[in-house]
């Protein structure tokens, strides 16, 4: 896997990155038990507002992918099918361990355990769960990341997309699925 | 020889005699008989015509103006368009045919109230006669019992009118009859009326009409609906005009009468599923609408309804009995889309019915005009609303048939190659003549109504010269 | 006097017709209705002590009137329509009588 | 009209768009106190339409584009029919009836847009959008017609110009009330605040008509939001607060009645979008009829 | 000019029938070339106002409302015509419907120009019949049906008042004849509600409007919109006899007054209203797109039915012009759906979709239409409601601008129901092979599309033919400078309103192309909670669409029934009298006549 590390944005770049890392809305892929953890940050005690995040109804609106625990197989697809969704830039953020290793499902058969096997993560989370001081403190280190450029996932996406399909495929068989309610 | 009005009832008598003798030229005899009426009926002079000698209030005599001219050139020449038409049935029933035309020229002609009454029961006899053709013999009964108790209440009114005035002659009876105390004159007024009444279809004494109409063949439909039925309303017409005194009670009674016939024939037709049925019942309002008019002192309005309905009947009553013959049934389903197939009669049928609903550019609204027109001057705004109010119900269920008989399918359907109904064979190529010349006439009566209005107004002065009695007694 | 049989005779007829559904009864009732008509008729040209209508050799001078000879004649030829109508009628309800088996209205009910 | 009317409509458009950016921003910091928290910058909606127009984009078909730009097109150019204190790029052409139709170019280009999009959610939420359309504007309307009646016009400059000089009493507001109460519900339909949001429930139908908007359609939608919304603040202020006297005043208003609205939904629930009918036609309407008959049976407000 | 306009009409229609039934596709393009000659040659009229030409017994003349009512009418008629030749073999009588079609133009156009009141029926019952057995060739026969019944109640009404007038006048000349009634209030008032019912029905005002979404949803795709673009439009006319020729004011002039309007013409004022509410709510329901746009006409009939009322400067010329931009609209409305009809085999909404990705040309055709019914700038339906308004909010006539409102905003909904449902979202895979409508067809819906526009941009044009209709009423004409339309409380300027909406639309444009490209997507790659679709049916929102509005109102009670129950009554009216006096037993009738001779007797006797 190579990774890229090119860092020549153009100034229109600069100042597109600028505003992307002031304004980050979220789309919350809910998977496990982390989504409990983004309230209190949003509500008044943290106010993720105050850094110009946000929740977002649709992928197309939103920046980030907030995958908040363990994903099942089944899930990962329609995980895939939403990021692809989004419109570039595009940010993947891990949540917790699980997304890691697999946190304490790291054995079992039906979900996976490392996430950036199948989508480009540009920050984890570490923690079972990570508490809102922990992911405010990550946004902040997202938020530099954008603003230096560093945050480059998307990008790498693209550029590596056969790798990623193929790990997909390894482990999903088929992304898109034509499953027992259809056709 | 040939300019004595008389040969109108002689000839079809005599040829009468003839047909019994001669059976296989029967059907040339009967069509020679009309043509030969015709050349008579316009050769012959307007005026009375005295029989053996006896001056009028001692014999009969027969009365020919242009009233009379009008009814019989009708009757003449839908009977031999209708012979014609129905030439296979009309061969067997040629005495009787011409019998019954002997009596309808008669009745027309005679100014002589017991002849008048004889003419009507030979008419009603030959009519009992002909509509055993519909092979229904008891509706022919229940016909029969009541024309000729009616007859008889006919009868006792000519009696009465004789008792009170000593004279039959029907010219001028009328002045006789408004000098007599209103209690003398009731009774014979009302038996007078409801000795025409059977015939005219009034309710309540209508309900013969129902399947002798509603179950009518080829030949006795068109007979009945467009040759006995206007014959009747031209006597009635004539009746009205110098004979019946109305008072205020036979006057609002024989008004009444004649509008629930109209109202109550038209609901019934509204509801009826058979093509004949509703043709029946439309007989029957139609009747009510004449006899309205000629109560009302409007006699050209109800000749022109007169004239209107029996064309359109003809054609409709020829029209309807033939699909029915040929398609087995009248019912709406059965009937469905024939005229797909038989587009000629298709379009006769619907001039016809426009021209019964009374749709512009046709005879029948003329005829309404007329007769709403008429109905104003009397004063009566109420009755013009019911005429219309009634007439919407009437082009309902005609244009109901029209819609049902022209649609086979619906849009579409023909161009994705499905299968429509068999064609089965009405007519022969001369009988859609007959109907298209019945068409022709009807069409041109209606491009040209005001010549023909104006024509039937000029027999108004000759006959309504005591309107002004009838009507002061009535109001 | 007279008169009053002729209009009983037509009521007895007029009951009779609205009462019964038998057709050999109901021309039964026509021709009684009829027959009450003619009487009727008759008396209308009824002149008490008159004399026939007809003119002969041998008329008595004194005064005298004739019967009113019309209704006479009128009765004749109602007389010989009512005889045509019972003749038809009859022919009719014994076609009806082949065809359904009974004389009565009531049990054929309504052909259609 | 001039070159010098296009210009300066150019002008309104970017002065609105600035004016209402920044207020909007300003209330989020509001309801943001209003919710004991802390609130982003002021210049945050600023930075969110500019982060949308930064980014890529997906587009459905034509009528997508299409519809998007006939929307924002026709709320930019309704925009310079609105009187500003008086001013006018265009003058002449702020008819009521004008004004509130042209508005709906917009509408309709925009519920286009969304329903060219082929998703579902789209469509509910234009349908719902339209619903609560016909609900709010009906009360409106008919004050409208009063206020036409009334004062003989139908002119919004001079309608407002008619307000001033008599003090806060001659604003519409309070001469008469009911309508002012009516005006000012309605405004909370227009500008699509809690309670009368349904039509872009973000959790129920996915944010209604925006579901498929991404990068430059996103930030067109988000510009044409706050150019309505200066639209129809500013058409109640005219109508009902008196316009303004001068550009400061017409703004200070402006942003006090905004603020108020942004307060008043901070704390209000959701309504459905029947139930949003149902109150409209029940209480507004009635409101705005009992006016209408007294100003016109009654001669209230002569 | 005017003879030879007659006997062109009588003459062509026979020529087209016996073309038809030669070859169908002919007689088809005959109507075509008919009816544009018959354009050219009305249009030729309007410097001859005045002349008359009498016609056997129909009497005609030229009139300035007569000629513009004309031009309306066989500018729909034509446009309609491009579709003929598309539609012959779909038809069972094509021959019949040629030459029908070509009568039912006569009809009318004899209806606008009629002198006096026979040949204003006589005409007007042409049309109706000629038109009712067309709409017989469609989908069903039983809306035929109910649309001749409905017509036969308007038009037996209006003949009572015609000849109640003709006889009290004694005069038939449709200018002289009414004046009579200047003297007498009451039998005017009868006259008055007679005659003008059959507007009414012909309209679909409320409660007459039942024939309508019959009749126009399932009449061939061809004739829908001659029906609700042309032949709708005979009722205004009636309307406008009956207002302004017929001297209502006058005659109701010591009646109850409310804002200036006599009672009963406020009445039927709220009648209109009543049509602009129930129009809208049962257009929001309907599925057929078909339907939905004969609501919308029931809708509009309301609007020019007070327009027309009111006979003021502003509200008159806006109800007057009204039947212009709703004829255009509404027919272009209907022929597009027409053309996807004929692509697609339905009109179902909820059954078609995506429309857009293969007929654009008729979607924009049909969007334009839209706009302009539901009266949004720069077209030519904002114009006349706006005039609308204006009156309305003049007089201060606060129930019926609620109504009017009301329709305006019900409109948005009911028009993009089918541009939704119908052009946008998902494409039906069934769908895919479909193209777009024929050139011919094209053409024809695109100058109605230009018209619609052009009324827009500069009303005057027509407004000015309007101001001369008011000044020879009598009445304040609407003000016209340049381009301003002016009224006593406002003025527009639609060719600023429309460069300003054009300064707009191209900053944006300028804006969106400089923003980078967007990349082109498949419809069904839309947002879906991630969950896997591949029907696009089920992805298509099209069924039920306003379904929470509509609940609130779905259990009223609907008209038709009330008029289905009628019907049954007098069935069951007609059997109880065969069951009393058609009894198939000859005792009952006896019994009947003697009772009755029996009670005469007695009554006489007393």
């Amino acid at each position: 896997m190579q990774v890229t590390t090119k860092n020549d944005r153009s100034l229109w770049e600069v100042i597109g990155d600028y505003f992307r890392a002031n304004s980050i809305w979220m789309k919350w892929y809910c998977t496990g038990c982390g989504a409990i953890e983004m309230p209190p940050t949003m509500t008044s005690r943290f106010d993720m507002e105050q850094l110009g995040m946000g929740p977002m109804a649709t992928p197309r609106q939103a920046d980030v992918l907030l995958i908040t625990g363990y994903l099942s197989t089944k899930t990962l697809r329609r995980v895939i099918y939403s990021y692809e969704q989004m419109q570039d830039p595009k940010y993947v953020v891990g949540f917790g361990s699980c997304t890691l290793n697999g946190g304490i499902y790291y054995d079992s058969y039906a979900t996976i355990n490392q996430l950036d096997q199948y989508l480009p993560v540009d920050l984890y989370i570490a923690g079972c769960m990570p508490r809102p001081e922990a992911i405010m403190n990550s946004f902040a280190t997202l938020i530099e990341m954008i603003k230096k450029g560093e945050a480059r996932g998307w990008k790498h996406y693209q550029e590596n997309y056969d790798w990623y399909k193929a790990n997909q495929m390894d482990s999903l068989g088929e992304v898109i699925i034509h499953d027992e309610f259809h056709e | 020889m040939m300019g004595s009005i008389i040969w109108l009832i002689a000839l079809p008598l005599l040829a009468a005699f003839v047909s019994v003798v001669a059976q296989t030229y029967q059907y040339g005899l009967l069509v020679v008989t009309l043509l030969m009426n015709l050349l008579v009926l316009f050769a012959a002079p307007q005026g009375l015509t005295i029989i053996g000698g006896y001056e009028p209030p001692f014999g009969i005599s027969l009365l020919f103006d242009q009233y009379a001219l009008i009814a019989l050139l009708l009757i003449q020449v839908l009977l031999l368009l209708i012979i014609v038409l129905a030439r296979p049935l009309a061969k067997n029933y040629t005495p009787v045919i011409l019998v019954m035309l002997a009596g309808l020229n008669g009745m027309l002609l005679t100014n002589d109230l017991f002849n008048l009454f004889v003419m009507i029961e030979i008419v009603s006899i030959a009519a009992f006669i002909l509509s055993t053709a519909n092979g229904k013999l008891t509706h022919t009964f229940h016909y029969l019992i009541l024309a000729t108790v009616s007859g008889v209440f006919f009868l006792l009114g000519t009696v009465l009118v004789y008792a009170y005035t000593g004279i039959l002659v029907v010219q001028g009876l009328m002045m006789r009859l408004a000098s007599l105390p209103v209690a003398l004159s009731l009774i014979p007024m009302m038996l007078l009326i409801f000795g025409m009444a059977v015939e005219l279809k009034l309710v309540p004494v209508s309900s013969w009409a129902k399947n002798i109409y509603g179950q009518a063949n080829l030949l006795t439909g068109p007979i009945f609906a467009a040759v006995l039925a206007p014959a009747f309303g031209f006597v009635f017409g004539r009746m009205m005009n110098e004979v019946i005194v109305l008072h205020s009670l036979t006057g609002y009674t024989l008004l009444v009468m004649a509008i629930s016939t109209f109202v109550l024939g038209e609901l019934a037709a509204y509801r009826q599923t058979d093509l004949l049925k509703t043709l029946a019942f439309s007989s029957i309002g139609q009747s009510g609408l004449a006899v309205m008019m000629f109560t009302l002192g409007a006699p050209w309005a109800g000749i022109l309804l007169l004239i209107n309905n029996a064309l359109a009947k003809s054609i409709l009553y020829g029209v309807a009995t033939g699909v029915t013959a040929a398609y087995g049934n009248a019912s709406m389903g059965v009937l469905k889309g024939v005229f797909y197939h038989h587009r000629l009669l298709g379009v006769a049928f619907s001039l016809a019915s426009l021209s019964l609903v009374g749709i512009p550019l046709f005879l029948g609204f003329f005829a309404k005009v007329s007769a709403v027109m008429a109905i104003f001057s009397t004063g009566l705004i109420w009755v013009p609303v019911i005429i219309l109010l009634t007439a919407i119900v009437e082009g309902a269920y005609v244009m109901r048939w029209l819609l049902q008989l022209w649609s086979p399918a619906f849009e579409g359907y023909l161009a994705s190659k499905k299968e429509l109904p068999q064609k089965r064979n009405v007519f022969s190529a001369q009988q859609i003549l007959v109907v298209g010349v019945l068409a022709v006439i009807l069409f041109t009566m209606g491009l040209m109504p005001q010549r023909f209005v104006d024509a039937l107004q000029k027999t108004q002065p000759a006959m309504a010269q005591y309107e002004m009695v009838g009507q002061g007694e009535q109001q | 006097m007279i008169q009053f049989a002729g209009i009983a005779l037509i009521l007895i007829g007029i009951y009779g017709l609205m009462t019964t559904k038998h057709m050999i009864k109901l021309i039964i009732a026509l021709n009684v209705m009829e027959l009450g008509a003619n009487i009727f008729i008759i008396s209308i040209g009824f002149v008490a002590h008159g004399l026939a209508p007809i003119y002969t050799a041998d008329l008595p001078n004194q005064a005298f009137s004739f019967v009113d000879p019309l209704p006479q004649a009128m009765v004749l030829t109602a007389i010989v329509i009512g005889f045509g109508v019972s003749a038809l009628g009859l022919v009719v309800a014994q076609n009806i009588y082949k065809k359904h088996g009974t004389y009565d209205l009531s049990e054929i009910g309504g052909e259609e | 009209m001039t070159l010098m009317s296009f210009v300066y409509g150019f002008l309104a458009i970017l002065g609105a768009f600035v004016f209402q950016t920044s207020l909007t921003g300003i209330n989020r910091k509001v309801t943001a106190r209003l919710q004991k928290r802390r609130g982003p910058k002021w210049y945050q909606q600023f930075i969110d339409i500019f982060k949308a127009f930064s980014k890529s984009s997906i587009t459905h078909g034509w009528v997508y584009d299409f519809g998007a730009i006939m929307a924002l097109g026709g709320i930019a150019a309704t925009v310079i029919f609105i009187p500003v204190a008086g001013f006018q790029s265009f003058p002449g052409l702020d008819n009521i009836f004008v004004i509130s139709y042209v508005l709906a170019v917009g509408m309709l280009g925009m519920a286009m847009s969304a329903a060219g999009s082929g998703n579902p959610w789209a469509s509910i939420g234009v349908s719902r959008a339209l619903t609560n359309m016909l609900a709010y504007d009906i009360p409106f309307m008919v004050i409208v017609f009063t206020l036409i009646y009334q004062h003989q016009t139908g002119s919004v400059s001079e309608l407002a110009a008619l307000q001033q000089g008599a003090g806060i009493w001659g604003w519409n507001a309070f001469q008469l009330p009911l309508g002012g109460l009516v005006a000012v519900i309605a405004l909370f339909g227009m500008l699509g605040k809690k309670p009368f949001d349904s039509f872009i429930a973000p959790a129920e139908i996915a944010s209604g008509p925006m579901v498929e908007y991404g990068g430059k359609q996103l930030g067109m939608m988000f510009t044409l939001h706050e150019l309505m919304t200066f639209i129809e603040v500013s058409l109640i202020l005219n109508l009902f607060f008196g316009g303004g006297e001068t550009l400061w005043v017409y703004l200070l208003k402006y942003a006090v009645l905004y603020t108020f609205t942004n307060i008043v939904s901070g704390v209000m629930p959701r309504f459905k979008i029947d139930q949003a009918v149902t109150f409209f036609y029940k209480v507004p309407l009635g409101l705005a009829l009992v006016q209408g008959l007294l100003v016109i049976f009654g001669g209230w407000g002569y | 000019m005017m003879t030879m306009i007659i006997l062109f009409m009588i003459a062509s229609i026979l020529f087209a029938y016996v073309l038809s039934l030669k070859e169908p596709k002919w007689g088809a393009y005959a109507t075509l070339i008919v009816s544009l000659a018959g354009l050219v040659g009305v249009s030729l009229l309007r410097g001859s106002v005045g002349e008359t030409v009498s016609f056997y017994y129909l009497h005609f003349t030229v009139t300035t409302i007569g000629w513009y009512f004309s031009m309306i009418l066989l500018t729909v008629y034509f446009t309609a015509t491009f579709f003929h030749p598309f539609w012959m073999d779909q038809l069972i009588y094509p021959a019949a419907y040629n030459a029908l079609f070509l009568l039912s133009l006569a009809g009318t156009v004899g209806l606008f120009f009629a002198q006096d009141l026979m040949t204003l029926f006589i005409c007007w019952e042409t049309a109706v019949w000629s038109s009712m057995l067309i709409v017989q060739q469609g989908k069903s026969r039983q809306a035929a049906w109910v649309y001749f019944v409905m017509s036969a109640i308007g038009s037996m009404a209006t003949l009572f008042a015609i000849l109640l007038t003709i006889f009290m006048s004694g005069t038939t000349m449709i200018t002289d004849a009414f004046i009579y009634f200047m003297g007498s209030p009451a039998l005017g008032g009868l006259v008055f509600g007679a005659f003008i019912l059959s507007g009414l029905t012909k309209m679909g005002i409320f409660p007459f409007h039942v024939w309508l979404p019959l009749a126009h949803g399932s009449a061939p795709h061809t004739f829908s919109p001659v029906l609700s673009g042309g032949l709708v439009k005979m009722g205004a006319y009636i309307a406008y006899l009956s207002v302004a020729v017929f001297p209502a004011y006058q005659v109701f002039g010591d009646q109850l007054m409310l804002q200036g309007v006599p009672l009963p013409i406020y009445a039927l004022m709220l009648l209109g209203g009543v049509s602009i509410v129930y129009g809208t709510l049962r257009a929001i329901q309907q599925d057929d797109a078909k339907r939905l746009l004969a609501y919308s006409s029931v809708a509009n009939g309301g609007y020019i039915l007070i327009g027309i009322l009111m006979l003021d400067q502003m509200a008159f010329a806006g109800g007057l012009m009204h039947v212009l931009n709703h004829a255009v609209a509404s027919a272009a409305a209907f022929l597009a759906m027409a053309a996807v009809a004929k692509r697609t085999g339905t009109t179902k909404m909820s059954e078609l979709g995506g429309m857009i990705h293969r007929m654009p040309v008729t979607y924009v055709v049909y969007l334009i239409a839209i706009i302009s019914m539901a009266g949004i700038p720069p077209m030519g339906g904002f114009v006349s409601k706006w005039l609308i308004f204006q009156g309305l909010s003049h007089r201060g006539l606060i129930f019926l601008a609620t109504a009017a409102a009301f329709g305006s905003i019900g409109s948005y909904l009911y028009v993009f129901r089918p541009l939704s449902a119908v052009f946008l979202g998902q494409l039906a895979p069934k769908y895919e092979k479909i193209k777009e409508a024929d050139p011919l067809m094209l053409i024809g819906m695109l100058l109605l599309t230009a018209m619609s526009l052009l009324l827009g941009i500069v009303p005057n044009v027509v407004l000015r033919t309007i101001a001369q209709i008011q000044i020879e009423l009598g009445i304040d004409p609407i003000m016209i400078k340049g381009t301003i339309t002016a009224t006593q409380n406002g003025s527009v300027n639609m060719l600023s309103v429309f460069t300003v909406f054009g300064f707009g639309f191209l900053l944006i444009l300028i804006l969106f192309l400089v923003l980078p490209k967007s990349r082109r997507v498949g419809l069904m790659d839309t947002y879906t909670s991630a969950e896997f679709i591949h029907t696009p049916e089920l992805l298509h929102y099209g069924h039920h669409f306003y379904a929470p509005f509509e609940r609130l109102y779905e259990k009223w009670p609907s008209v038709l029934p009330l008029y289905q129950r009628l019907s049954l009554k007098l069935k069951e009216m007609g059997e109880w009298a065969e069951t009393f006096f058609f009894h198939a037993e000859p005792n009952r009738a006896v019994f009947w006549m003697v009772l009755l001779v029996i009670l005469i007797t007695v009554g006489g006797a007393r």
